[in-house]
């Protein structure tokens, strides 16, 4: 059964249509990705499902709740974290407060494993002990992609929201933090939905592909397929 | 009840127009040594009839009092005052059937700055046609708007705001202005002599008073008469917190600084409650002697814990205790009544636009009974000069310029059980009569401020 | 001038310096988070004044014992932020979304609203509370008498300044509102209820403004009217102090507060023109403050 | 279309022409003073509604306008003392420019709060100076303003005030509201639209912003100028309340009131914020609660001002014609 569903959903910024009868679905411990070019709507989708955005019609289910009008911070209760493509980092606090912060806001954990997600983010990102003490501003971009999406996993999610996580990374760093992406999965088991512009990278990791065009899913499906699809492939790099 | 007596006496005395020392003025305080009587009406009516008009009867509608004075902002109880005195006088009158049958409306407006109390008078006479206004607005509106009472031709009971500069110069010879309240060149003069008399060995003078016209007229005319009058005293320090300041803190401080030996202060109102508490916590009460010029503007809200004993202060033209009421059943009856009506003790405002008003109401009849038509604003304005009014606060003669001349008086403060607010120690009351307010060395030689003769009293304080 | 009247003036200048300082902590938290530029802060201040006048006469009219008058204070504030809880609701959360001078206007409106209203209830004459002020007494400083309340203020204001520190610096819950101040979507992503945040913010500003007032209220007396001349002064500390700078804000209120002190000591006619003079110097300076942060792209 | 707009304007002015004879001559006196304002918030609105400039301080020159007519006619001046209004409007036109120049240069390297912060700083300073410089400026108390002489003539109080001075204000008002309409459809007045939508991309191609929105707070300040030399005569009296950041306020309702982004906007908000205080304060004196209580509604319900709601209401009207 679907963790995350979105039925013919519609959004609207201003008056101008973002979202035209979006209907996808994530499963259980699923990493999904959205792929498509920039402005075709796949950090709208990311935005809608966060509740930053307030569709004009269709539905959102969340575990079969359904979260159409729940405000961000309920989502983020109910358990979808979320690390923006901007990173969106608290720049006047350290990397350990950025961290901390949602344990701060949420007192009580949705299931009782709280305590151990401390650790297993540092055991997936090991890097963070020696960024403890360092202030937001002096991040560089991978280092603040890590502490973003080590932020959400704090909020102990069950779906977990990237918004391009791996956009303008070096290669190197690139590979590796794909890597941990997958390593997100295998140590706590969540569903990942993330965002991303190449499919060559998006297919690193991904199980399953959307491919967004201007606001329309226009294809999914496996990897694999997406991958032969030279015309998919032409449409999303738009070349 | 006597004051019900004593009231309807006093408006069937006022109404007669009774000229001279009628019967609640007789035992009035010091009404013996008042000026001569001149006499005005005369040539008023004579010109009017000579002039053969038409005789006007009296109109239908009622005589509207427009009240211009602070109804917002720190200065309000100085409003609520003026407006509460010409309510009271209207109540009274029109319990007794008006002016001619006329009853009397009082209308209020808000003064604030100088241009809004030039754009209240103006709107008071043109759209709301109002026959007589008054208030106490402060020096500086005074003089803004005293140039436009002479051409707007309807008169205006100034309570307490003139200025020497608004005598002198803006309106040297007023027809519609009338000053129900000494002007503001009575008490410097008044403060010296109280100074000369009580700390004859002062040497170092300072002030804190507010920075407006009021002031720095009070401040610099009490050092000219000082110089005249006891040249060993000085003026060492002088500061200026702005009107409405909510720290006194600084200026006392720096007039601590200084070492006077008396320190004058012509803050009232809220500024001299503030002033009062401050200056009791920086110990200057008891460093050096304290005379206020103007703080009964801030009566009831003096309370007990505020005033500390022994300030000198100068009562502008009515203390709610002067005269007695034993030996003045009138104003017993003006406090008691006022009392009921407002809950408070009368302020000198009070008294002024409620003596203001009768004052207005003889002229009125007087004039009406002379010659049978309903004066215009020009004949009743000249009625009122030179003519008399018997007020709460005894008798008042109103000279040829509009002056309403009467005694001051003043005392030492203490806190008397009887009363919530702080008071006037009665063993230190005292009056100064209007012969020594323009006349400070009537010990020899006497010399008389020549009023009347448009010489500046600057000059005049120069030629003592 | 002696060295004892100095110290004195100094003093008396850090009584008035304090007043501005905690009216521009409220300022500052109600800008640096929500971007409002609230002039309605300084009726909140009178009203947290008249409010504590109200409690105290009945108090001492009743014979209540020294101690609650005390308690007068902090009770008059926490009403004030009661209003808070009120005004925020209606008006404040449709100001947000608006841009500055709407909301400038408004709160401007309110202001005016705040003062007429303090006028209809307690009237137009002064109000003082003294029995506090009296009861402390007077100290002697160095052969100089002095208010002993004065000092009561001082250590009030240095305790709020270092509670607040506390408060924003070392708590969790400071540190949720430094970030939501920062970026309100995201840490709404993180589960912050940023209304009820804002709601809570809004009654610390306007509690300690009230504190304010509350606290000054024995030493000076409530008028209407009394809000416009500090929330002016408190805009010049806040700019030169920096914006959302509680060191800067201190700094500056002492700055404007002792410029007044001396000016009115030595040069007595320039004592007002002095402050601003100081405020346009440090903008053209400095339009960052004394400890502002640098400005970002989209700030300039 | 054209036609229908000077049939309009034609009925206006005889409108405006007639109407000291049939109101009441205290609302003559009204009228001449709101239309001393509409011209200073018309003024304003090119650097508030048009630049996108908040300044909380221009009530600076609604002041040095007044101040200049009021001390130019000091009777310590005595055979140089000025009555006649053309030269006194020209002085406060140099004046204003001159300081709106000074200021301008150093407040236009700032915009959103600090421009209008600088500006408050700017107008209390001056504030200051009136109200300490007891000798010069009268303190408090101000300076009385004497009756001018309009086009070389003088006429007594009364007539003056409540009659003739209305037609010379309102000349002028017509003369300056054409100055204007002429700079907003001017390549300079559509540059300043520019700079308000994006200074950063006006910059991009090719606006000299500062110079434009030092022009803009130039022209701004000499409407102030015009419309407190106006303003002095009518009022009789200046004092320093006429500069503090208070009064600084209401220019900024005014527009709002109005509508900023309309070019009708600020005149029809000086007429109903004066109005409605004028009438307000006659039946309350809680008029400020009342005032207050409408700018808050008038953010809240109109942000776009009277004329924006009309406008907007004008064009689905027409739009639905069409």
């Amino acid at each position: 059964m679907a963790l995350l569903e979105l039925e013919r959903v519609n959004t609207f910024i201003g008056s101008v249509q973002v979202l035209r009868d979006i209907s996808i679905n994530v499963d259980k411990g699923e990493i999904v990705c959205l792929v498509g070019r920039n402005g075709a709507g796949k950090t709208s989708t990311i935005k809608t499902i966060m509740g930053l955005l307030r569709p004009k019609s269709g539905t959102i289910r969340f575990k079969d709740e359904d979260i159409t009008d729940l405000p961000p911070y309920r989502r983020a209760r109910l358990g979808i974290g979320l690390a923006p493509d901007y990173r969106g980092i608290f720049t006047d606090l350290t990397v350990e407060e950025n961290l901390q912060f949602p344990k701060w806001v949420i007192k009580r954990n949705r299931n009782q494993s709280g305590s151990n997600i401390e650790k297993e983010v540092h055991a997936i990102f090991p890097e963070l002990d020696r960024l403890r003490k360092r202030e937001g501003l002096v991040l560089s971009g991978g280092e603040g992609k890590m502490v973003a999406t080590a932020r959400a996993l704090m909020l102990n999610p069950e779906l977990l929201l990237l918004d391009e996580p791996l956009e303008g990374l070096a290669p190197i760093v690139l590979v590796r933090f794909a890597e941990r992406i997958k390593k997100i999965r295998e140590a706590l088991g969540i569903a990942i939905l993330l965002a991303e512009s190449n499919i060559a990278h998006a297919s690193r990791v991904a199980d399953r592909i959307y491919v967004v065009e201007r606001g329309e899913i226009v294809y999914g499906g496996s990897v694999e397929d997406v991958s032969r699809d030279e015309q998919l492939n032409r449409l999303v790099r738009g070349f | 009840m006597s004051g019900k007596t004593s009231r309807r006496d006093f408006v069937k005395t006022a109404a007669a127009g009774i000229v001279g020392f009628g019967v609640g003025a007789g035992v009035g305080y010091g009404a013996s040594q008042m000026m001569a009587p001149p006499t005005g009406v005369a040539p008023t009516v004579t010109k009017t009839v000579e002039l053969g008009k038409t005789p006007r009867g009296v109109p239908k509608e009622p005589i509207k009092i427009g009240i211009v004075s602070w109804f917002t902002g720190p200065s309000t109880m100085v409003g609520e005052a003026c407006y509460g005195g010409a309510r009271f006088a209207a109540d009274e009158i029109n319990k007794a059937g008006g002016i001619l049958g006329r009853k009397i409306e009082v209308l209020k407006r808000d003064c604030g700055t100088p241009e809004v109390t030039v754009d209240a008078v103006r709107r008071f006479v043109l759209e709301d046609k109002v026959d007589l206004m008054g208030g106490d607005v402060g020096g500086s509106n005074c003089n803004a708007i005293v140039p436009h009472i002479e051409q707007l031709k309807v008169p205006f009971f100034f309570q307490c705001s003139t200025t020497v500069k608004e005598v002198e110069e803006l309106d040297p010879n007023p027809l519609y202005v009338f000053r129900t309240g000494e002007q503001n060149l009575a008490e410097p003069n008044v403060a010296a002599q109280l100074i000369v008399r009580e700390f004859p060995n002062a040497k170092r003078i300072a002030g804190i008073n507010p920075d407006y016209v009021y002031g720095r007229e009070a401040m610099m005319y009490t050092m000219k008469a000082l110089n005249k009058l006891a040249p060993h005293m000085e003026s060492v320090l002088e500061t200026w917190p702005p009107l409405g300041a909510t720290d006194f803190s600084s200026h006392i401080t720096a007039v601590l600084d200084a070492k006077p030996d008396v320190v004058i202060t012509a803050c009232w109102g809220g500024d001299f409650v503030t002033f009062a508490k401050q200056a009791t916590a920086y110990g200057l009460f008891q460093k050096t002697n304290v005379v206020s010029i103007l703080g009964s503007m801030a009566l009831n809200s003096l309370t007990k814990d505020i005033v500390p004993p022994g300030v000198w202060m100068l009562q502008r033209d009515y203390y709610f205790e002067a005269p007695p009421h034993n030996l003045y059943p009138l104003n017993k009856w003006f406090v008691e009544t006022y009392r009921k009506r407002e809950n408070k003790f009368p302020e000198f405002d009070v008294m002024q636009i409620f003596s203001g008003i009768f004052a207005y109401k003889q002229a009125v009849e007087r004039v009406y009974a002379a010659t049978g038509s309903y004066p215009e604003n020009e004949e009743i304005c000249r009625a009122i000069q030179n003519s008399q009014v018997v007020s709460p606060a005894g008798h008042r003669v109103i000279t040829s310029d509009g002056q309403f001349i009467n005694p001051l008086p003043y005392g030492k403060t203490w806190h008397d059980p009887k009363y919530p607010i702080a008071t006037i120690d009665p063993k230190t009351l005292g009056f100064i009569m209007p012969e020594y307010v323009y006349n400070p060395k009537s010990l020899p030689p006497v010399l008389q401020y020549p009023l009347g003769t448009g010489m500046k009293y600057s000059d005049w304080i120069a030629s003592w | 001038m002696d060295p004892e009247t100095v110290v004195i003036i100094i003093l008396n200048g850090m009584f008035y310096a304090l007043s501005l300082f905690l009216i521009t902590i409220g300022l500052n938290i109600l800008y640096g988070f929500m971007k409002v530029l609230n002039i309605a802060h300084g009726g909140l201040y009178a009203t947290g004044a008249f409010l504590t006048w109200a409690l105290m006469n009945t108090a001492a009219k009743a014979g209540y014992p020294i101690y609650i008058l005390w308690l007068c204070i902090p009770v008059g504030a926490f009403l004030v932020g009661l209003l808070a809880l009120v005004i925020e609701p209606l008006l404040f959360k449709r100001l947000y979304r608006l841009r500055e001078e709407y909301s400038l206007l408004a709160t401007f409106g309110l202001m005016l609203v705040f003062d007429d209203s303090l006028r209809m209830i307690f009237g137009g004459s002064p109000l003082s509370a003294n029995q506090l002020y009296n009861w402390m007494g007077t100290l002697t400083i160095l052969g100089k008498s002095y208010p002993t309340y004065n000092f009561v203020i001082y250590a009030f204001a240095i305790a709020v300044a270092l509670g607040l520190w506390i408060f924003f610096f070392k708590t969790k819950m400071g540190r949720i509102l430094r970030g939501t101040a920062q970026d309100r979507e995201m840490s709404a992503c993180l589960g912050v209820n940023v209304s009820i945040l804002y709601t809570e913010t809004f009654f610390l500003a306007v509690f300690i403004a009230g504190l304010g007032g509350a606290i000054y209220l024995p030493a000076t007396n409530a008028y209407s009217g009394m809000g416009f001349e500090p929330i002016v002064l408190s805009f010049a500390v806040m700019i030169i102090g920096g914006l959302g700078s509680l060191k800067g804000a201190l700094v500056a209120a002492s700055m404007i507060g002792l410029v007044r002190a001396f000016g009115i000591a030595l040069m007595p006619e320039l004592e007002l023109a002095v402050v601003f003079l100081i405020l346009i110097i440090t903008l053209i300076v400095r339009p960052r403050g004394l400890f502002g942060k640098k400005f970002t792209r989209e700030e300039k | 279309m054209k036609t229908k707009y000077i049939i309009a304007l034609i009925i206006g002015l005889l409108l405006a022409s007639v109407l000291p004879l049939v109101i009441p001559k205290y609302y003559t006196y009204v009228l001449s003073v709101t239309i001393c304002f509409a011209i200073y918030a018309l003024g304003y609105n090119i650097l508030f509604g048009r630049t996108g400039l908040l300044s909380f301080g221009h009530a600076l020159y609604l002041g040095i306008g007044a101040y200049t007519v009021a001390a130019l006619m000091r009777p310590e001046l005595g055979p140089y003392r000025i009555f006649s209004m053309e030269l006194l409007l020209l002085a406060a036109i140099v004046t204003s420019a001159i300081v709106g120049l000074g200021v301008g240069a150093l407040c236009i390297r700032y915009t959103r709060i600090f421009f209008g912060l600088i500006n408050l700083g700017f107008v209390m300073v001056w504030h200051a100076l009136l109200l300490k410089l007891y000798h010069i400026t009268g303190g408090t108390d101000g300076l009385p303003v004497y009756i001018p002489s309009t086009l070389g003539i003088t006429l007594p109080y009364e007539t003056f005030r409540t009659f003739s001075f209305y037609y010379y204000v309102l000349a002028v008002f017509l003369i300056v509201t054409y100055v204007m309409w002429r700079i907003y459809n001017s390549p300079f007045g559509l540059a300043l639209k520019a700079i308000r939508e994006n200074g950063v991309r006006a910059e991009f191609i090719g606006i000299p912003v500062g110079r434009y929105r030092l022009a803009a707070y130039v022209i701004s300040a000499i409407y102030g100028g015009i419309g407190g030399a106006l303003w002095a005569p009518l009022s009789g009296q200046v004092s320093p309340d006429v500069s503090t950041w208070l009064t600084s306020g209401d220019v900024v309702m005014m527009n709002i009131l109005g509508g900023m982004f309309n070019f009708a906007g600020p005149i029809v908000g000086a007429f109903l914020f004066y109005n409605l205080k004028i009438q307000i304060m006659h039946f309350t004196t809680y008029w400020s609660f009342i005032l207050g209580l409408s700018a808050i509604f008038f953010v809240l319900v109109f942000p776009g001002g009277i004329m924006g709601w009309l406008s907007t209401k004008m064009k689905k009207f027409y739009g639905q014609k069409a």
